[in-house]
């Protein structure tokens, strides 16, 4: 398919409309709320699904494929948190750009299924054991972001706290546990479990982008805030590490679609485990800065454009 | 009915504040509280409790001192970096003991 | 099948039997309650739902089959307002003689669905488009309520802001967004998110009914407040509209199905989209009158008596 | 299979594993909250679903078969409150024994769940009309054991209120208008609701069980509180009353799989319709005393060993 | 615009009480009530209402004598039994006839 | 600790007035406020609310001056036809200046 055949194909895709609907709904100021409780809910569904499913394929894969993208996944980690935080210094201080390298360094789930969505609609396999490689790229970036922070400042918060926050933060809780669990279920038990956390995954997703669409909309007002700089780097970092995500992923031996959905993952900018982790560790730090960024530039950025991009580079360097 | 005057203290912060606060008021000698959930806007503008299901509203029914040390408390920690405000009333509640 | 078979169908289907039992609950003061986050995600997923099958539908039909049912919706939301407010006013002021018109004018999702899933039961064939015709039905009569109290009175609610109430109203912005997602999704993504918004469609509708059935106890309380008028009104308004929505679905060729949904339609009276414009726009009038009437009175008639005597007259006019 | 099989398919499913989950959460202090609304949502649907699936088998049921596993439920509902209130008054007074008592002669709807998607991973047949004796089941015993705190004391507390309380309380309000629901749907009925009310039933399971992880780990805090002999009841009467059900199930002629279920729903310990009928029956009990037995001991009990071993019982008495 | 001086009476209980506590607030004489979701904790600890939802807060604006009746009744029937705490204030409202 | 005594403006309202409130308060002066959602009774009865989930409680924390603003705001806009209630109690905070 042709790159703009990809790009037709994403952006009428349910869930994108979905973000649409919900970003317009916000814009006409419609009196649609999207209850708290739906929106935790479909977070802690989607975060354990992930992990099942993740689990589940680990439980058929042999080891030995998996340490190469393993170790793609976590020189991403370690790279791509100092990439942007040399860039953010720039413009911002210590705290600030440490806070948004923290984002950018991790990974968004959302994201992540997007684009598992995306390949499953171009009809493209994906390892199935990228959920794996999803909990091992959203963690370090976060510590590392954290400790440039505190090596430049004193800074308030408690480190120890953080790191605590991050492991036991709901989003390492679930995907982690629901690998394990898929791990463990074997054949009879994931049967049991399907018409769940299998099938109406993608629809799900769907209701999910719907909420976010509302969330982005109401961050874009701040744009004016967070000023050029940081909207540009919204838009240009995703490019870089997606391009450095897809050519690790390559390098590491990975399919077309495998290195496309690690590209994706090291484009995407974390906004659950991240925010909570730099709200106790960076309390200096403003929000409205990496929420913005996170959430109003490169989420929306990744979901349209950044998807088909990502495929368009690893079938550049996978040949596919 | 015997009814004793105390300080109700009223704690408006960003949700995921809750356990820290409830501990700190607990401390300081707090005998109990009650937590509203809420949402709400201030000079702060953005906040990440956006993300973490909006504000809570904590209340704790305490003696003068113990509010006093609450309320020192939240200025010196929590004022300058976190969305937190706090107010004081006079309330006059049965079975004063229980609070002291 | 004759008459009292298909009553019986529709009387112990679940939907009607959830919705008693919800009234049970009401009764026998049950500490049963639904929790709010649970109805308000009942009625986004149903609306949503409703949008994208019919969206999806859309896509497969030619346009030169529309325009007709499409100008007997219209007919309808412009006839049945002025018919109930002429009616009304015999009883009733000018502000709450259109408050209840504006509901009775326009339609109420659920027993839309009810029709359909009632259809189904009885396999008679529907048109997939008519959610298109559910999104047409439901704005106009407001709006033209509206202005009739607008004339009569000087009114203190902002009419401008009501109508841009309607139009960003959860209801239809759900409703025609779901029909641009389901006519863009293509079969590909209908089959990603059929899961969640295809199959468990009538299921869902269960749950909802549980919850309205409770609702719909509450006001009959009120009943003897709103007087026997109120009464007779509403439960005899649907049955004349009903007739006159199934008389024009057949003149405007369509099927048997069809015709008796869109007189289903007709019949209905909106809980949703009318009470929220009615509340800013006529905040004078009295909610007991229209909620009690729509909710109380018209909606478990035409839920359980109304669907298969509108199926009945279908069957007269088209000979089904 | 032997023993050790069945254990470890038990330990590692889904359910279990979630269940483990959430205790973990809560060990480990996440922030992972399951929102109240969803685990009122769950509770609801399973509560409608049993009784559903239930009703659906009933209607296929000829009565003949029915009387003997009634009259067994019905004897295990008068005797094995009195058998708990007895062995508890070695220790507590009589309303905190007879509150407890209360609880374990009631039974417990997710164990109940547990106990039958066992049963399907061991893939054992288990009869259909199982979910009428949970109803059956579920309310003798508490009234009996109210009677007998009514008996002993004076009481504070209604009687009259508690027992509407019982049968107006969503638990049994749920479970009976789940079986009526399902008895009278018929087959086409059934298909319309199965993809909500069955397909998805384990799934859900797995999600409640990771709320109630949480919430019966906060439990054992308690544990010191109550003290080794309520500790050692919560172990031991499991297994006591498991026996017993097993037993007379097996007399009453139902298969191996029915007298497991049956024997694990007397060794279950009611959390929902028992814990809100005694606090306004028997006020001055003290929840941390049954709520700690019933939820933080005898439910995981129940959950991890009791339910393989009261199978084993079942094959030892069945000859399975 | 003139402001009557009433009293707000504040009632913290578990939730499950809310259909009896409102039932006697209105029996002694309360025109209409609040309830709010509550979560909390205090001298009783654990509380079967964990698993019935919370706590609620619930609040009327009454009359100092329907005050005194209300706080007095809960003294005597709930406050020893069950998880309920109350606490008086004095508080300023337009249309003072509405509320006595 | 400089404590400085404000008034506390608590106005009780139908779900959908949410909005319009805030921006009639945010018009008046009023810096913050919180909104905790609440369900309850008065004497106008049943309630298009009940669509439209329930009542919501918004708090603000203002001078003087702007709670008689707010209060007379409501007495004459919207007292009449809506369900609204407002009270206003004098309350002690820190940070007086962060309100006015
Ligand atoms: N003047 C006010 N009145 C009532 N609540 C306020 C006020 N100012 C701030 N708040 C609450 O306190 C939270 C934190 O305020 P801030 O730190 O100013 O952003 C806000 O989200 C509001 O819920
Ligand atoms: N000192 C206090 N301040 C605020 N709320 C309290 C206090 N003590 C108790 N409560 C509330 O009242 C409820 C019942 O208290 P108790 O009867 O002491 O368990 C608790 O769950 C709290 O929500
Ligand atoms: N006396 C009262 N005490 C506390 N809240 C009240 C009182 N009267 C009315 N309310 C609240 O104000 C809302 C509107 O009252 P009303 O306009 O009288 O229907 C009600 O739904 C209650 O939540
Ligand atoms: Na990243
Ligand atoms: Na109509
Ligand atoms: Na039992």
């Amino acid at each position: 398919m042709d790159p703009l055949e990809l790009l037709r194909i994403n952006l009428l895709s349910p869930a994108v409309l979905a973000f649409a609907l919900g970003m317009l709904a916000t814009l006409v100021k419609s009196d649609l709320k999207i209850p708290e409780a739906l929106y935790t809910t479909l977070s802690i569904y989607l975060l354990l699904a992930i992990g099942i499913k993740g689990g589940d394929a680990l439980a058929q894969t042999p080891l030995s494929q998996l340490w190469g993208p393993a170790l793609a996944t976590l020189a991403l980690s370690v790279v791509t948190p100092l990439l942007s935080y040399a860039v953010l210094r720039r413009r911002f201080g210590v705290i600030d750009a440490a806070a948004i390298a923290a984002h950018y360094g991790s990974v968004s789930a959302v994201t992540f299924i997007a684009a598992t969505a995306f390949m499953q609609a171009a009809s493209q396999p994906v390892e199935g054991y990228m959920p794996a490689l999803v909990a091992i790229l959203e963690v370090p970036a976060i510590v590392i972001a954290l400790l440039i922070a505190r090596r430049g400042t004193g800074g308030t918060g408690s480190l120890g706290e953080a790191v605590r926050e991050i492991f036991a933060g709901k989003s390492i809780l679930l995907l982690v546990g629901g690998v394990v669990i898929g791990a463990l279920a074997g054949e009879g038990g994931m049967r049991q479990i399907a018409p769940v956390f299998i099938d109406p995954f993608r629809g799900a997703l769907v209701l999910f982008l719907l909420e976010l669409g509302m969330v982005a909309a109401k961050r874009l007002r701040d744009l004016r805030k967070v000023g050029a700089f940081l909207i540009a780097f919204g838009l240009a970092m995703p490019i870089v590490q997606g391009a450095l995500g897809v050519w690790l992923g390559t390098l590491a031996g990975m399919s077309v679609g495998g290195a496309m959905v690690l590209g994706t993952m090291a484009a995407s900018a974390s906004y659950i485990a991240a925010p909570a982790a730099v709200r106790i560790a960076l309390p200096e730090a403003n929000p409205s800065y990496y929420l913005t960024a996170s959430l109003g530039i490169t989420f929306p950025f990744n979901l349209t454009l950044g998807i088909p991009l990502y495929f368009y580079f690893a079938r550049l360097l996978g040949g596919g | 009915m015997a009814l004793v005057s105390l300080k109700l203290v009223t704690i408006i912060a960003e949700g995921f504040l809750e356990d820290k606060l409830i501990r700190e008021v607990r401390r300081l000698g707090a005998k109990g509280y009650t937590v509203t959930p809420a949402r709400g806007e201030g000079s702060r503008g953005v906040r990440a409790s956006e993300w973490e299901g909006g504000n809570i509203r904590l209340e704790c029914i305490v003696s003068p001192e113990v509010a006093e040390k609450i309320v020192k408390r939240l200025a010196e920690v929590y004022f300058t970096n976190f969305a937190v405000i706090a107010y004081l009333e006079s309330v006059e509640v049965v079975r004063g003991d229980k609070y002291t």
